[in-house]
């Protein structure tokens, strides 16, 4: 859409006049909040201190799946609710066939591979330095998706019922340690000592897979052909 | 101190960057852009203004960034999936203003 | 209650539950009706678990993971959350019921909707329980793609436009909100609501991240003039959609308005004022959008923009009795949450009766329907603020608090609202009692579809007797 | 006559009439009909007394006082003996509705010469009142239409005024007539006055005082025979009685009340004849006569009002004077439907001789009741001053009149043979010769024996005769002279004389009113405006449509997004 | 709580339980609505009846559960409830027999009757109401149970009717919901008290005068005080029994009911009075009577006519209470049951005359007493009630008026008294003289044969019925029991001696 043919109702000039004051407006004020009043100390003492019984090395990992780990249950939730929104649009849309390029045929052949061992080295790496579910997962999918625009398209000539197994694995696994620790008294999502450390990995690693076949999932915009 | 209120700073202006055009960009494909420029922005500011406060890096709010880049990419594919299909279903990649919104009055479900 | 129920951990079930019913529904599409229905009813179990949990023992919390905050996130049920999760698992039941039957000729639909409305139902849950800001906006996000979804369902034009204003808005609500959060965390190193509330100290470093952050919540409520987008998506969504959207979302939303506005008991006029000038700007404006719509779907919708205004006249009201007002407004949240669902539920069985929902063509729907119209008369009633209904008690509490303070203007503005509702409800029944001039083809509308309606509706008047047991259990939330 | 005997003699007709809508008991009921008065005939003479009936109505006291002990028999008889005729003069079509009508109205007449309160009394009053409208319209035809319309006007103006004047007087005493004479003692003037004038008019309507006569002589002669005999002789009446039960006659002077009745009643007395003469029905001339005569009661109920001292004497006159004109004018209207028929040779005797008699009598005649009954009224004035002076008189003039008036009456009813060949029956003359009878003598019984005595002797006799005799004089003489009897047969006063006018000006003021009316309503400026801003409404709604979508437009969300967001930070800091 | 606090609440019942299962009932189950239709119409008088010898006792039947913070929902029998709650009761009956007759074989009875049992329902509620809120409660209520019934027939003049009705009862609900309010916030109660709770305490007499015109309004819409009258003519599109019970025992007396309520258990009449609120309300309700008489001299529709005789009747009842003595009371309230058995009964006669004969037009009833003979003398008898002519009721009523307006020097009221009988006997003689005295026409509009009947006898019967209570009540209205009697006993507690 340029800007020479612009159909009736686009903003004028006015408009922009007093957004670019609104603007300047709201930036003064969350400026001014920035750099007015006190700044508060943060919370990174209150993590150091709780870090050995985290069951993670990595100061982020141990908040993302243990402190708040709440929140990343739901964020898979949230990721999970996205697919299957995406796939509620309608089936996947065809894209049309097209003699990938030889370039990407060569390229797709090295980084396939690879993408698996980068994945498992995000995952591992996560509990000490950064890294993690995400990063892995994310690896993965992007191979999925060199895959995929590569002419091959697994997902949608895929059953789609091992697909969602697969996409929900994540939340669910992630649910199933959440509530299953909690008979003998103990909140939702509060490990026992000791089985953190693994009780975070068995999570990620769950949420790996999940999440690279949800991104999959989201980058073919649709269902499946076979779902009902 | 000053990185994070850098951080910070940049993190606003690319808030002001994606408001402009998510409100002056009718092609959805942009707005949806500029809503994924704001939410970088959003982060940029959570992890920014977090830092502010000097001493070790505060890991929560980078965790929190994490979560909110999963929800973001989850919503910007939700968005871009709709972009698609309503480009499929309308012909138009775009928000019906004034004139096709008395249309959708009278035959929309 | 024996006690291995009462030992269970209601709160986390309440979320749980739909987190797994979504994902059972996603995995078994052709058994998601069943699981679907199953899983609502022990969703609503849970939280009634909560509710009764409340009651017997008073303000629970729980802290995920052990940690406690700040550095873990806190689940807590006060009055005021059992009182939305009451709300949602009513209404809830009573939707999934009806989309049980409704969805029967729709076997595509059917297994996209239950876990998307279960995913919704466990946001609403989280989101109402959840004394973290920043989980909140998860849980927002969680809420808003579900429903994004659940408009787009409908899969036509409309309702693809619908879902993409709704979207958009929501993102960019979400995204204000978190700016809040952002500076809130800056400001006070804690993202927990209790914290919050002892270290905020007023000033510009509340004002700014609070100042966005109502106004993005504001943004999602619907509030005019932000209230473009609602009809458009609940108008178009699917009807046991409409009913969940215009029940029961747009309440998350101005919930965490209340929230905030009970954690840090912002000073002054100005903002209470400006809030319930919008408000009755919504009611003038969506009661009169309302009165000129053709279609029975949009007058809703418009409806609910209007009663949506109701709910933001309580904040210049709270001034010298603040418990009257905002009990007032908590009211009616809750029995607009009971009347709009009925309200859609009996707007998707008019339509599926007679595949149209044109109003001034309802064709003898008092004969052919009594069941349903009689729910939406009995809704209309509770939205006009009519005796005996939820609507009234709540309009009667706005109005005294407003009288007690001399305030009259605001009183006129709530009663006038109130006839303005009244004139649209009896438009359409109105019509529902001539015979069209055009021949419809018709279709038999399960009784399910009927009775839900019905029985959500008679659950909006009987909130009128329920009063002096509800409005209790806000002791000690209200500032 | 105790409660039970008023409410036996007041009942019986009704349960009469109630009888004659079941189907099963019309026959009868209908032969029952005519005796229906005759426990209201019987009973005053055994039974006396008056009772309290607590549950009846607002507390109801029934029973016979003096007036109603003179009246309720000779009344009750008159009824007796229409009744008996009532089958000859209405045809079996219409019999039944005739007689509830007929039977209600009786009921009200006995029930309000048996009242001893004003509500009872009222209710009597308008049971007759209303039920007599059926007895005018019997007929059916466009005329007696119209008198009905006019009787039916009357009465409800009448009625209004007498409730409201009653609840005035209620207002300051209790219900019963003795309380509510003796309030006026205590009442202000203007109040005394009001009430005053209020039952004057009301109860005047129905006596036919000069001025709310008009629809006495319309309905008159359209009733039945039987009709216009209980109309003219027990009906009108009442509205005297009613004067003597609510007026405080005999208890307080008052002198301008007195004259102005007085005055009305002798202007009346004149009035009436002089409408009558010109009328060319048997039955126009009696209502007018009636009219004429009630006038001369008038004037009595003045001398009552002015000298309350002489009330005894002149009450007992005007009993006499309504009994002896109640019977006396039953029979002549009676007679003039009669008349009115074919007749054999004998009944036409029969009935001029009836005639001729009932016509001395009416005058004053030697001898006669009516010169009793005018005897007793001369007696009633005080001995001396002004009233003494000018009544007498008028007294005579009145009696002149009146018997003019008869002469035209003899003049347009005389009774004439014709074919002979269906005569009226036996049964039917006879009943009518009784009533006559019984109206020439009882007056003689009734009448204070004082006045008896100054009636018979010879100078009386003489007295009374000469107004007579120059009445045929004058008579005579228009007959003899060519021109006078032109110009006398050219007079044409419509029955009703001013009342027709009156309503015709009526209705045209109506018309116009109706006319503008409709003019406004069709130009009224608050319906154009009404269409005007009716017209507004599409072009408000496209208003609103295209704001609602300029709100839509996103660029305006995400401004007003930032204003509310800006504006809310400020608001809090 | 004790069975003194059941009963009311089963009084409601009695109607309320019928009409929820009689919506549920097919159309067919003919038997079962009507057993179900007069069982609870004679259980409810039943009820009443021992309710009725429990007041005479001295019991106290009171039912309260709270409803909004601090202010109960509140039954409550008292002699001023009882009152209206018989009447309704005892029209409901003869109303239900009519409509029974009257709706055979018409379309969607189960749904009639349904909301013709609500409206039963709320107005006995409405009579019992124990404060203001509860009645507030019921008035709207009522509005609600009667739509459906004005908007029954579904033709287009029904639906524009119906709106018209809601437009004006919605209004005056919301009116006197705003005086409701206002009330509370001022005094904190809303608990109805002989004489008054108003009085007593010092407040602004400006704002209470504001109060009294809001809730006065607001009862004004339902007692059809002009201006606010314009509904009731065009709900007569609804069928007869609807209108019957509309003007003589529903909606028209709701209203008034609630001006009897709020001037003497709200204000209480002498503060009401010293106020000096009464004396204008007293002038509205004399314009009212005048120019509904006028207005119905000029109506054509037989229906509209009784309507426009509606409007001005019931400003009696206003009249009555705003004069402000005891003796003008016991008129005003007096007339609460008698226009109520008067009007109901010209109702059921015009109903009678539409359904058998298809007479709807006064120039149609030409003769109609020859064929109609029983039902035409039922309509005599209420008319002359209406004139005012004794014995009937209406006598009674406009006799207590008239001298109670003159008991406290208000004399100009006889005459607004004396105009409107003379209004009345001049639109309602005429219809009578035509049905009697003129000759019937060749062919009814649309004749309905009932063989040697004149009409069915369930139509029959109620007006008789009525009829004849009004004329007795008239002409017995001394005895013990009667509606004087016991108007006479409420008038003594208002004025408290």
């Amino acid at each position: 859409m340029s800007s020479a043919s612009r159909p009736p109702g686009e903003p004028g000039l006015l408009l922009r006049a007093v957004l670019a004051l609104l603007l300047l407006a709201a930036a003064a004020g969350v400026a001014l909040a920035l750099v007015a009043g006190q700044v508060a100390p943060g919370l990174s003492g209150a993590v150091a201190a709780a870090l050995p019984d985290s069951g993670a090395s990595n100061p982020v990992t141990a908040v993302l799946l243990n402190f708040r780990g709440y929140d990343t249950l739901l964020e898979m939730a949230v990721l999970t609710a996205a697919v299957v929104g995406v796939w509620s649009l309608g089936p996947a849309p065809r894209i049309r066939e097209t003699e990938p390029s030889p370039v990407l045929l060569g390229m797709n052949s090295v980084l396939i591979p690879l993408a698996p061992l980068i994945c498992a080295y995000l995952l591992w790496a996560g509990s000490s330095r950064p890294g993690g579910a995400f990063q892995a997962g994310a690896v993965l999918a992007a191979a999925g998706v060199l895959f995929i625009i590569s002419g091959r398209r697994p997902a949608v000539h895929l059953p789609a019922a091992p697909m969602s197994w697969g996409i929900v694995a994540g939340l669910g696994v992630f649910l199933a340690v959440a509530l299953a620790v909690m008979p003998g008294g103990r909140e939702l999502l509060e490990y026992p000592r000791g089985l953190a450390g693994a009780l975070i990995l068995l999570v990620e690693t769950a949420a790996t897979v999940s999440i690279a076949l949800i991104l999959a999932g989201l980058f073919i915009g649709g269902r499946p052909e076979d779902e009902p | 101190m000053s990185s994070a209120l850098l951080y910070a700073g940049a993190g606003m202006g690319l808030l002001l960057v994606g408001v402009w055009a998510l409100v002056l960009r009718a092609h959805l494909l942009r707005k949806v852009l500029a809503i994924n420029v704001m939410g970088s922005g959003a982060f940029l500011l959570l992890v920014g203004a977090g830092a502010m406060g000097g001493g070790p890096v505060d890991p929560v709010p980078q965790a929190m960034v994490i979560t909110g880049i999963v929800v973001s990419i989850s919503a910007t594919a939700l968005a871009l999936a709709l972009v698609l299909r309503i480009a499929y279903a309308t012909g138009k990649a775009a928000l019906p203003e004034d004139r096709e919104r008395d249309l959708m009055d009278r035959e929309g479900r | 209650m024996s006690t291995w129920l009462a030992a269970l951990p209601w709160m986390v079930l309440a979320i749980a539950i739909p987190l797994l019913g979504a994902l059972a529904a996603f995995v078994q599409p052709r058994r998601a009706q069943v699981i679907g229905l199953s899983f609502s009813f022990l969703t609503a179990g849970a939280a009634v678990g909560v509710v009764l949990d409340f009651i017997t023992l008073g303000p629970q919390q729980h802290a995920v993971g052990g940690w406690g905050a700040p550095l873990g996130i806190d689940l807590v049920a006060d009055g005021l959350s059992i009182l939305m999760l009451g709300m949602s698992a009513v209404v809830g039941v009573a939707v999934s019921i009806y989309a049980r039957a409704y969805f029967v000729p729709y076997p595509d639909k059917a297994p996209r909707f239950w876990p998307l409305w279960l995913f919704l139902w466990a946001a609403l849950n989280a989101l109402f329980q959840s004394a973290d800001v920043f989980n909140l906006y998860v849980t927002l996000e969680l809420m808003g793609l579900s429903a994004v979804a659940l408009v787009a369902l409908t899969g036509s034009g409309p309702a693809l436009w619908g879902a993409m204003r709704y979207l958009l808005v929501s993102l960019l609500g979400s995204l204000a909100y978190l700016v809040g959060v952002a500076l809130l965390y800056h400001a006070y190193g804690t993202v927990d609501l209790t914290l919050l509330a002892e270290r905020a100290d007023g000033g510009l470093q509340l004002a700014v991240p609070l100042g966005a952050m109502i106004a993005g919540l504001l943004l999602k409520t619907g509030l005019f003039p932000f209230h473009v987008w609602l009809p458009p998506a609940h108008g178009s969504a699917r009807a046991p959609v409409s009913a969940l959207l215009s029940g029961l979302v747009v309440k998350a939303s101005f919930y965490l308005v209340l929230r905030l506005w009970f954690t840090f008991v912002p000073e002054g006029e100005g903002l209470p004022l400006l809030l319930g000038c919008l408000g009755a700007a919504a009611i003038f404006w969506g009661s009169i959008q309302a009165l000129r719509q053709k279609r029975l779907k949009l007058l809703v919708a418009y409806s609910t923009v209007a009663q949506l205004g109701y709910l933001f006249i309580a904040f210049p009201l709270a001034g010298l009795e603040p418990q009257m007002a905002w009990s007032g407004s908590i009211y009616l949240a809750l029995s607009h949450a009971f009347a709009k669902g009925a309200m859609f539920l009996a707007a998707g069985a008019i339509m599926t009766q007679g595949g149209h929902d044109e109003i001034d063509e309802l064709d003898l729907v008092v004969d052919r329907m009594p069941l349903t119209l009689a729910a939406f008369a009995l809704a209309g009633i509770s939205l006009a603020g009519l005796p005996p209904s939820g609507g009234f008690v709540g309009k009667w509490l706005l109005l005294e608090s407003a009288m007690a303070q001399g305030k009259g203007i605001w009183a006129a503005i709530i009663i006038v609202g109130g006839l303005l509702t009244a004139t649209y409800v009896f438009r359409v029944l109105g019509f529902a009692f001539t015979r069209s001039e055009h021949h419809h083809e018709r279709h038999e509308v399960p009784a399910a579809m009927e009775w839900t309606a019905l029985l959500l509706a008679l659950g909006a008047v009987l909130l009128g007797f329920v009063a002096p047991w509800a409005l209790p259990l806000l002791d000690g939330v209200l500032p | 006559m105790n409660g039970a005997g008023a409410m036996t003699a007041v009942v019986a007709p009704l349960l009469v009439a109630a009888a004659l809508a079941v189907p099963a008991a019309r026959p009868a009921a209908r032969r029952l009909a005519p005796w229906a008065p005759l426990p209201a005939v019987l009973l005053p003479l055994f039974a006396a007394g008056t009772v309290d009936v607590p549950w009846l109505l607002l507390g109801a006291r029934l029973g016979l006082d003096e007036i109603g002990r003179a009246l309720l028999p000779p009344t009750a008889f008159l009824w007796l003996c229409a009744g008996l005729a009532v089958p000859h003069f209405v045809g079996p079509e219409r019999r039944d509705g005739f007689l509830v009508c007929f039977l209600v109205a009786m009921s009200g007449n006995f029930l309000l010469l048996a009242a001893l309160e004003a509500v009872t009394f009222y209710l009597g009053f308008a049971l007759m009142s209303f039920a007599s409208y059926g007895l005018v319209v019997q007929a059916g035809t466009a005329r007696a239409r119209h008198a009905g319309r006019y009787y039916i006007v009357m009465v409800v103006l009448g009625e209004v005024c007498v409730i409201t004047g009653l609840m005035l007087l209620a207002s300051r005493s209790a219900i019963d007539f003795a309380a509510m004479r003796a309030s006026f003692a205590g009442g202000a003037p203007g109040a005394n006055n009001l009430v005053l004038g209020l039952l004057l008019a009301g109860f005047g309507i129905k006596a036919g005082v000069a001025g709310l006569h008009f629809w006495l002589p319309l309905a008159h002669p359209v009733a039945p025979a039987p009709a216009s005999a209980v109309l003219s002789g027990a009906m009108i009446k009442a509205g005297l009685v009613a004067w003597l039960r609510f007026f405080p006659v005999g208890e307080l002077a008052l002198p301008s009340w007195g004259l102005a009745l007085a005055a009305l009643g002798l202007g009346t007395a004149c009035y009436g004849v002089l409408a009558g003469l010109p009328q060319r029905e048997p039955k126009t001339v009696l209502a007018y006569s009636s009219v004429s005569q009630m006038g001369l009661m008038t004037l009595g109920v003045g001398i009552g009002l002015a000298w309350p001292e002489r009330w005894p004497l002149v009450q007992a006159a005007l009993l006499v004077y309504i009994v002896h004109h109640g019977l006396l004018k039953g029979s002549l209207f009676l007679g003039a439907g009669i008349a009115h028929e074919p007749l054999s040779p004998g009944a036409a005797r029969l009935l001029a001789a009836g005639f001729v008699l009932a016509a001395v009598s009416m005058a004053g005649g030697p001898w006669s009741g009516g010169l009793v009954a005018k005897l007793g009224l001369k007696h009633g004035l005080p001995a001396t001053g002004a009233w003494h002076d000018v009544v007498p008189p008028l007294l005579v003039l009145s009696s002149l009149l009146t018997a003019l008036l008869l002469l035209r009456f003899l003049w347009v009813a005389w009774p004439r043979t014709a074919g002979g060949r269906d005569s009226p029956p036996a049964r039917l003359l006879a009943g009518w010769a009784v009533l006559l009878a019984t109206a020439l003598v009882l007056p003689w019984w009734l009448a204070a024996a004082g006045t008896r005595a100054g009636a018979v002797g010879p100078w009386a006799a003489l007295e009374a005769a000469w107004p007579l005799l120059a009445a045929l004089l004058l008579a005579l003489g228009v007959l003899r002279l060519p021109t006078l009897r032109r110009v006398a047969s050219r007079i044409e006063v419509p029955p009703g004389d001013l009342g027709i006018a009156l309503e015709q000006g009526l209705r045209a003021l109506g018309r116009r009113l109706d006319r503008g009316l409709d003019r406004v309503r069709q130009h009224g400026s608050v319906y154009r405006q009404a269409g005007r801003l009716a017209a507004l409404v599409p072009a408000a709604a496209t208003v609103l449509g295209r704001v609602e979508g300029r709100l839509s437009a996103w660029s305006m969300t995400g401004l007003l997004l930032l204003v509310v967001a800006i504006s809310a930070a400020w608001l809090l800091g | 709580m004790t069975t003194n606090a059941w009963l009311p609440l089963l009084v409601l019942a009695s109607s309320l339980i019928p009409g929820l299962i009689i919506f549920t009932l097919p159309e067919k189950a003919v038997a079962w609505r009507i057993t179900l239709n007069l069982g609870g119409a004679l259980l409810k008088i039943l009820l009443l009846v021992l309710m009725m010898i429990g007041v005479f006792h001295g019991v106290n039947y009171e039912f309260r559960v709270p409803l909004v913070p601090g202010i109960d929902f509140v039954l409550h029998a008292d002699a001023l409830s009882l009152l209206f709650v018989n009447l309704s009761a005892v029209l409901w009956l003869a109303t239900t027999v009519y409509a029974i007759g009257y709706l055979e074989d018409s379309p969607n009875r189960s749904r009639f009757f349904g909301y013709f049992s609500l409206c039963v329902t709320t107005t006995v509620g409405l009579a019992m109401a124990g404060n203001l809120l509860t009645f507030l409660v019921f008035y709207e209520a009522l509005t609600l149970s009667t739509y459906p019934l004005v908007v029954h027939r579904g033709t287009e003049v029904a639906r524009k009717a119906g709106r018209t009705y809601l437009a004006y009862t919605l209004l005056g609900g919301v009116l006197l919901l705003a005086g409701t309010i206002w009330l509370h916030a001022l005094t904190g109660t809303l608990e109805f008290v002989d004489r008054g709770f108003v009085r007593g305490l010092d407040l602004d007499p400006a704002t209470l005068r504001m109060v009294f015109t809001l809730l006065i309004l607001g009862v004004g819409v339902k007692a059809a005080l002009v201006p606010l009258h314009a509904w009731l003519p065009q709900a007569m599109v609804a069928p007869a029994p609807v209108s019957a019970l509309l003007h003589a025992v529903a909606v028209v007396k709701a209203g008034a009911f609630g001006v009897v309520r709020i001037i003497y258990d709200v204000f209480g009449i002498e503060f009401a009075a010293e106020l000096g609120v009464t004396l204008p309300l007293a002038v509205l309700a004399a314009v009212t009577i005048i120019y509904g008489s006028v207005r119905a001299l000029f109506q054509e529709d037989l229906k509209r006519r009784l309507a426009f005789s509606t409007v001005s009747q019931v400003s009696y009842i206003t009249l009555g209470v705003a004069i402000a003595g005891p003796i003008a009371t016991i008129g005003g309230l007096a007339h609460l049951v008698h226009q109520g058995f008067m009007k109901i009964t010209l109702f059921f006669c015009a109903g009678n005359y539409a359904e058998t004969l298809g007479v709807h037009k006064v120039s149609e009833l030409r003769g109609i007493g020859r064929r109609m003979p029983w039902t035409t003398a039922a309509f005599t008898v209420a008319a002359f009630g209406m004139i005012g002519v004794p014995p009937v009721v209406g006598f009674v009523s406009k006799w207590y008026l008239g001298l109670g307006a003159l008991e406290v020097g208000q004399d100009w009221v006889v005459y607004v008294l004396a105009g409107s009988s003379l209004l009345n006997a001049a639109y309602f003689l005429p219809l009578v003289r035509a049905a009697w005295f003129e000759p019937p026409p060749d062919e009814w509009p649309h004749e309905r044969n009932f063989g040697r009947k004149e009409t069915a006898w369930m139509l029959l019967l109620p007006p008789l019925f009525t009829a004849l209570a009004a004329l007795a009540w008239g002409l017995f209205a001394s005895m013990p029991g009667t509606p004087l009697d016991w108007v006479q006993f409420i008038a003594a507690r208002k004025y408290g001696s």
